[in-house]
């Protein structure tokens, strides 16, 4: 169904990153205005797309003409808009702080490899075929490989080679998901999918738990984790927030997509979920504090907050889920943009005071005040203090466990939140120190158009608190009632 | 089972006798460059006369040919390889 | 049939042996020769599981490119090999964990419906529709043309991260001697033919864009390694250009027909079969370059340039 | 005894190992290995779930995905080779530099 | 009638909405910056007076926008927050005044006062707030925006005072999330309702209604300063004199205070509250923080530190007229507020100009600072008679009336713990006027020369005290606070007033 200007803009927001990344890659000098205009248009097909399905609904695009099961569809529904439009802003604000890259080598190839990962994203987000994801999760995890290992040192070299085979053993076994879901219903389509899986058969059990540790492999939860902290602590500023804001989304999408489409999880799964989701923010957290170097710090707050998700899915048990995964999407949202803005704030502050060893950060003379105010709004946010975003999503969170009377998980995010606080007040600490200062001490220096992008972004996370009620509205549209009735034993 | 059947078993039977003794060749002999003569000769001739026996088998013209043609490549590959095995042991390398 | 049976039988412990036997190698480069062996032995068992095409591809790009590769990050490397192993419960813990997730794969397995529910009448039924007669290529390059344009994307990606990750110049490669030579300047021009018929071929018999991509792919190899041709910096532009020219001509064709009335990657029924063999001409050579510069390795540098080290 | 069957579970079998030596093994290249085979290991179930009986034409859309699943693995490993062949640069250059 | 409805929000961005202008001013724009706090304190007030004149006339304004579902951001300047709003509004004036002058060459203005206006606007939008959610907002954003000033001498003992602060305001901050989201979960509101909302749920479920105000109080106790959650009070004394003079006098015990006010009144209800039986134990906390804070005070020898134990005490006095659920309490307790208010910060200003002028700190060297800084400590003495009570000042009025609800209401002993607090006070605060004024400076004075600070620190303290002395005498006046209590409570209550 042509649309909106005659375009269909659920391909474009496909085909239009990855024609952007051939042409960066075709002229590596033009790399970045290239990308930079690339990433826009992209966002744009997004916003476009997102006026549609606010419009009109749900929107299914049968790719060639085929239909479902033949052919692949592509869908675009509340869930997956608000993540292509998360990512496309996101990207932008991130792409804009990426022009400050000095080394040649870097920005040459920086653009190509973001906008791989943008047509990975996009791809995921709109993909209605189980096989066409895992296509699409490879995109993705060649192109964060790339950007992890950008930098060039031997740390960076050795965590990507470690994500990258964190990231093929999850794909293969989602690979076998796939394969015992045709193997039993000759399909793969997830919208045809949805109707016919049958209550509770062995069949759906495997390919649940399949899906489920291959993606809790790629986004790092609980005990699987152990590739993220190495992995976006030692990438370039931009690379690590494009790493720990988007890329961490893909696969938890697809967990919830699958939740959704396929079968509705029991209770002994959600509960299961919820403690590994509980023991992430606790390790996570405790991880952190003792974390000496700012990067690490974030990365294994981003260990914690892919836990808080997995406990915001998990608040209301199984009968809950039909609700539970809003508060999930919420948080996930206020993550990209708090945790996208964290990352870019501690690059910039390693770049103006030379290193980001936190016991040290105070003695530096030179203080990037824009940058640590940044870092300290996205901390809030990332805290779920109110008005921002992570309260908002807290917030459900903690008001579905509390009606479904799972108290459990209501005291398991307060003891997360004070965590954070702790880990988060280290840092801040640093920053309004000054009896240990060496050397006359600046005033307002440090400050750079580079500071804009991140301080955009926190804005971003503490404005989206405020209109929470739309964004979940929106969410609403299209989405399917939770799959299938049908409880896995 | 008629005539042509029963040669071409014969055929193929014979072959995998070459190709048995190519291997064991292999196993036993004690230096590369021996073990290098057993595998091309003995497996040449085995693969000559399984692709005899096939083509005999398949009956058609045309399967003959498409045989004949991979046993001639065949035969080209493994001259090649043996030559490039040798040429490495004789200047010292491979183990 | 119980002939065919007994064979399966020996073929499916042969691979289950070779599988074993590479990962418990203690040599590296015999781990890389089984290696090969046990691809070619896959192809075999999808010959035998009635998947001509997938034996193909197996053959040339899993045992013969895969091959290649490992061969030549072994000799880079210089089989240099990190002695430390790991702990015996850790083995007996993560032995048991892969026995359980193994058998309840097979409980599912074996609880799955025999030859079950397919989309073999729903292809059967649209061929006609679909410009080519091969089931198989009308599966890749009409009904699901969106996946294999996102797996070249792959395959593009791969080569961007590869040329973006290496670096440094190397050491050249030993000299392969005249025969070679001779060898070369026969069969490489018969296997371009190869190649070009296996592409042809795939609108109507097994065959395809990257099975014959993978055979040119393998000529480009031999080239490189009996350097006939040494890729120089100025032919960058060129390569840039090679690898990316399937992915861009399969998207703007997808695009193009998107415009109007019909849904992208929807071909017109009359230029189906023009608009197929287009994308996967260029797509095979796509492949064969992309192929060739991933054995390669690295972005030709200019060789003077120092690369400074990485702080 | 149908032959999807002994290479169905040939191929279990193929994936079991793999998964069992690629989180036990240290050596990268023998991890890579290790990951190979377990992709080989699950194509093995897509081919099986596309096998007919003789007579009829096997389905045809397994036989895409498998063919794009070795693609897709080859440019994994290739990727996955580079970064060790840069790692072991980088040490060598370290060791001795 | 709602004619400029967004008045509130108006009032609320003179401070809110001038905060980040003041953190992009670099530090040598002090003269700008000082223009625009002192333009933005004098809008303020005069936002607040005509607020004031509307609300008496009957108007309730209310602007509200739903943030989630079935829980909206709301602000309702009703009588209550008036007159939280007018305290804070012209204490602000004043304490700009002399923050400018206290901070004449220090270090990081720009970012002192922009938090400084970010708690104003923090204390406004607590005053403001029409349910507990929006309460709650503005209560963390309190915490946030304090804690920055606390440590603003980024020395490491006030890295260490602002960790011990930043935990007990978080935990209160998380208890009061926790009860207002069961408190969401259970009565399906959290608006302030005159007669609350509590009402069919404590008929239901009693025993969880106790719990949740129990969770309430304890949230909200941490910032009212009540004794087990009190010990962070004197630790935030080594902030800079103005932030413990407008913010630990003023702002962030008042908020713990007027929550409890609203969480009683206009969520459970005071009967319902009574009926329920949670008032008594909130009476035992409230004496207990009284008499505890007066004797720690007497033993305290830095004048800060007893100065804060006092205010704990004070603070408690508010929490006792809620406690006692009669009406006449509740004016004692409102009257409290604004007075003991005024009273604390005209000390905590005493006490600033006495460091910085004299470098005195503790108690024991105040020999002789009368004839000295007569001015300051003219206004120390008038605030501390008022404190203990004497009868024409502001103090007595809040005492009596206090007195009078206590006895009204059958609570004959809380006379007795008045008067003996006033007996406490009067033992650790008489001694300081002592040595001020009857005793000679023996030896050299602490600091060398006139004492050097200039108009802009002596002027607010007397400006207070005058206040104080204004609201005691006239307390009868048509806007005085006294007035205005009578005029909440009449509205709270819905009974003939005494």
């Amino acid at each position: 169904m042509a649309d909106l200007a005659g375009i269909d803009w659920a391909v474009a927001a496909v085909l239009l990153p990855l024609i952007g990344a051939m042409a960066c890659f075709a002229v590596p000098r033009a790399a970045a205005t290239i990308g930079l205009a690339a990433v826009a248009v992209t966002g744009a097909a997004a916003l476009a797309l997102g006026l549609q399905v606010a419009a009109e609904g749900a929107l299914t695009v049968p790719l060639g003409g085929w239909g479902a099961p033949l052919g692949i569809d592509l869908r675009a529904d509340g869930l997956s808009v608000v993540m292509l439009v998360m990512t496309a802003g996101v990207g932008l604000l991130v792409s804009l702080s990426a022009l400050g890259e000095r080394d040649a080598r870097r920005r040459r190839y920086f653009w190509p490899l973001w906008l791989l990962l943008l047509t990975g994203l996009n791809g995921v987000y709109l993909s209605g075929d189980l096989f066409n994801l895992y296509v699409m999760i490879e995109v993705i995890s060649i192109a964060a490989i790339g950007l992890t290992v950008l930098r060039g040192n031997l740390a960076a070299l050795k965590a990507g080679l470690e994500y990258l085979f964190a990231s093929m053993v999850g794909a293969i076994l989602f690979l076998l998901a796939v394969g015992l879901v045709y193997l039993n219903y000759g399909r793969l389509d997830l919208s045809g999918l949805a109707g016919i899986a049958g209550a509770g058969d062995a069949v759906l059990a495997a390919v649940l738990a399949l899906t489920l540790v291959g993606m809790a492999l790629k986004t790092a939860l609980f005990p699987l984790h152990y590739w993220l902290p190495a992995a976006h602590a030692g990438a370039t500023a931009p690379a690590s927030a494009l790493l720990s804001a988007l890329v961490v989304k893909a696969s938890l999408y697809i967990v919830l997509r699958l939740f959704q489409y396929l079968v509705a999880p029991s209770e002994v799964m959600v509960t299961l979920i919820g403690a590994l989701g509980a023991t992430a923010m606790l390790w996570g957290g405790i991880q952190a504090l003792r974390a000496p170097r700012l990067k690490l710090l974030v990365a294994w707050s981003t260990v914690a907050q892919v836990g808080l998700i997995f406990v915001a899915f998990a608040r209301a048990g199984a009968d809950g889920t039909a609700e539970s995964w809003k508060a999930a999407a919420l948080i996930m949202l206020a993550h990209a943009l708090a945790k996208a803005a964290m990352f870019l704030a501690a690059g910039r502050i390693k770049d103006e005071v030379g290193h980001d060893e936190i016991a040290r950060l105070d003695r530096s003379p030179i203080r990037p005040t824009l940058a640590q105010f940044t870092f300290a709004l996205a901390a809030i946010s990332l805290i779920g203090l109110p008005p921002t975003a992570g309260f908002a999503g807290k917030w459900m969170l903690m008001e579905g466990a509390i009606a479904a009377g799972y108290w459990h998980w209501v005291v398991v995010t307060l003891v997360g939140t004070l965590l954070s606080v702790a880990v988060f007040s280290r840092v801040l600490a640093g920053f309004l120190r000054f009896d240990r200062v060496r050397g006359p001490l600046g005033e307002h220096q440090g400050w750079a158009l580079a500071d804009a992008p991140p301080l955009v972004l926190a804005l971003g996370a503490l404005g989206l608190g405020l209109i929470a009620v739309q964004v979940l509205a929106f969410l609403e549209i299209g989405a399917p009632l939770g799959g299938t009735t049908g409880v896995w034993p | 089972m008629t005539g042509i059947e029963m040669l071409s078993l014969a055929l193929m039977a014979l072959g995998c006798l070459f190709f048995v003794a190519g291997t064991v060749g292999m196993l036993r002999f004690p230096d590369a460059v021996s073990r290098l003569h057993a595998l091309t000769k003995a497996d040449g001739l085995g693969l000559v006369l399984i692709a005899a026996g096939a083509a005999l088998a398949a009956g058609s013209a045309g399967w003959a040919l498409r045989l004949a043609l991979i046993c001639g490549l065949v035969a080209l590959a493994g001259a090649l390889g043996a030559h490039l095995i040798a040429r490495l042991v004789r200047t010292g390398g491979g183990r | 049939m119980d002939a065919m049976l007994v064979f399966d039988v020996a073929l499916a412990l042969a691979l289950v042996g070779l599988a074993w036997a590479v990962l418990a190698a203690e040599d590296l480069f015999a781990a890389v020769v089984l290696f090969i062996v046990f691809g070619l032995m896959t192809a075999l068992a999808w010959v035998r599981l009635a998947a001509p095409d997938v034996a193909l591809a197996e053959a040339a790009i899993g045992a013969g490119v895969t091959g290649a590769l490992l061969l030549a990050t072994l000799r880079r490397i210089g089989g240099a090999e990190s002695a430390e192993t790991t702990p015996r419960p850790v083995l007996i813990g993560v032995g048991a964990l892969a026995a359980a997730v193994t058998s309840g794969l097979g409980a599912a397995f074996l609880a799955a419906p025999a030859q079950g529910p397919g989309l073999e009448a729903a292809i059967a039924a649209n061929l006609a529709a679909s410009g080519v007669e091969h089931p198989v290529t009308a599966v890749l390059l009409n009904y699901r043309a969106y996946d294999t344009l996102m797996e070249v994307v792959v395959l593009f990606a791969a080569v961007v991260a590869v040329w973006s990750v290496a670096q440094a110049p190397e050491p050249a490669t030993p000299l392969l001697g005249p025969l070679h030579a001779g060898f070369a300047r026969v069969a490489l021009p018969a296997a371009v033919v190869v190649g070009a018929y296996l592409l042809w071929a795939g609108a109507t018999m097994p065959g395809g864009a990257f099975q014959g991509g993978a055979v040119l792919g393998a000529v480009a190899i031999l080239a490189l390694l009996a350097r006939d041709y040494v890729p120089a910096p100025a032919h960058r532009a060129w390569a840039r250009g090679a690898f990316l020219a399937g992915t861009a001509v399969f998207a703007l064709v997808a695009a193009g027909v998107g415009f109007g009335p019909r849904m992208a990657f929807e071909y017109p029924p009359a230029l189906a079969k023009p608009l197929i063999l287009l994308i996967e001409a260029v797509v095979t050579l796509s492949i064969a370059a992309t192929l060739a510069a991933l054995f390669f390795g690295r972005e030709p540098e200019p060789l003077g340039v120092e690369v400074e080290a990485r702080k | 005894m149908s032959p999807d069957l002994i290479y169905g579970l040939a191929g279990l079998a193929v994936f079991g190992i793999g998964f069992f030596r690629a989180l036990t093994l240290a050596a990268p290249l023998r991890r890579v290995l290790a990951l190979k085979l377990c992709a080989v290991g699950a194509s093995f179930l897509l081919i099986v779930a596309a096998y007919r009986q003789p007579p009829v034409t096997a389905d045809a859309v397994p036989h895409a995905l498998v063919i794009t699943g070795i693609v897709v693995m080859v440019s994994a490993m290739a990727v996955a080779l580079a970064l060790i062949h840069r790692i072991a640069v980088l040490e060598r250059e370290r060791s001795d530099g | 009638m709602t004619e400029v409805v967004l008045l509130p929000l108006f009032i609320l961005l003179t401070s809110l909405g001038v905060a980040p202008l003041i953190f992009a001013l670099p530090e040598r724009a002090a003269k700008l910056r000082t223009a625009i706090n002192l333009t933005a304190a004098a809008a303020k007030v005069a936002l607040v007076a005509w607020l004031s004149w509307k609300v008496s006339q009957g108007v309730i304004y209310e602007v509200q926008f739903e943030m989630l579902p079935g829980l909206a951001f709301k602000l309702q300047a009703d009588p209550l927050a008036v007159l939280f709003i007018a305290l804070s509004a012209v204490l602000w004036l004043i304490t700009t005044v002399y923050a400018v002058g206290y901070l004449e060459k220090g270090p990081h203005r720009s970012r002192f006062f922009g938090f400084f206006s970010l708690c104003v606007a923090a204390t406004v939008g607590i005053a403001m707030a029409g349910n507990l959610f929006t309460f709650l907002i503005f209560y963390e954003l309190l915490t946030l925006a304090t804690y920055p000033l606390v440590i603003h001498r980024g020395t490491a003992e006030a890295l260490r005072a602002g960790r011990i602060y930043l935990i007990y305001t978080l935990c209160g901050g998380l208890a009061l999330l926790l009860g207002t989201l069961w408190l969401y979960v259970m009565a399906g509101t959290t608006d302030f309702v005159p007669r609350g909302v509590m009402a069919e749920v404590v008929a239901e479920t009693p025993v969880q209604a106790q719990l949740l105000f129990l969770v309430l109080i304890a949230g909200l106790g941490v910032k009212a300063a009540l004794v087990p959650f009190h010990a962070w009070l004197p630790i935030a004394m080594v902030a800079p004199a103005p932030v413990s003079a407008l913010l630990h006098a003023v702002a962030v015990v008042k908020a713990g205070a007027f929550g409890i006010m609203r969480v009683v009144y206009e969520v459970f209800g005071i009967d319902v509250a009574q009926g329920l039986g949670v008032t008594t134990p909130l009476l035992a906390f409230a004496a207990v923080t009284i008499l505890y804070g007066s004797v720690r005070a007497l033993m305290e020898d830095d004048l800060k530190k007893r100065l804060a134990f006092s205010t704990v005490s004070q603070v408690s006095y508010i929490t006792l007229g809620v406690a006692l659920a009669s009406p006449i309490a509740a004016i004692g307790a409102l009257a409290h507020l604004t007075h003991q208010g005024l009273m604390k910060i005209t000390m905590f200003l005493a006490a600033g100009n006495l460091a910085e002028g004299l470098g005195v700190k503790k108690v024991s060297q105040l020999d002789g600072t009368g004839r000295q800084m007569p001015g300051t400590m003219l206004a120390f003495t008038l605030a501390v008679l008022a404190m203990i009570g004497l009868p024409p000042l502001a103090g007595f009025v809040s005492k009596w009336y206090l007195a009078s609800g206590g006895l009204g209401s059958g609570q004959g002993w809380v006379i007795a713990l008045l008067i003996g607090s006033s007996l406490l006070n009067a033992l650790y605060f008489l001694p300081i006027v002592h040595r001020a004024w009857f005793r000679d400076a023996d030896g050299a004075p602490a600091v060398p020369g006139r004492p050097r600070i200039g108009w802009l620190l002596t002027a607010p303290p007397i400006a207070t005290a005058t206040l104080v002395v204004v609201a005691g005498v006239f307390a009868n006046a048509p806007f005085s606070p006294l007035e205005w209590t009578r005029f909440i409570v009449a509205r709270e209550y819905l009974e003939p007033l005494p």
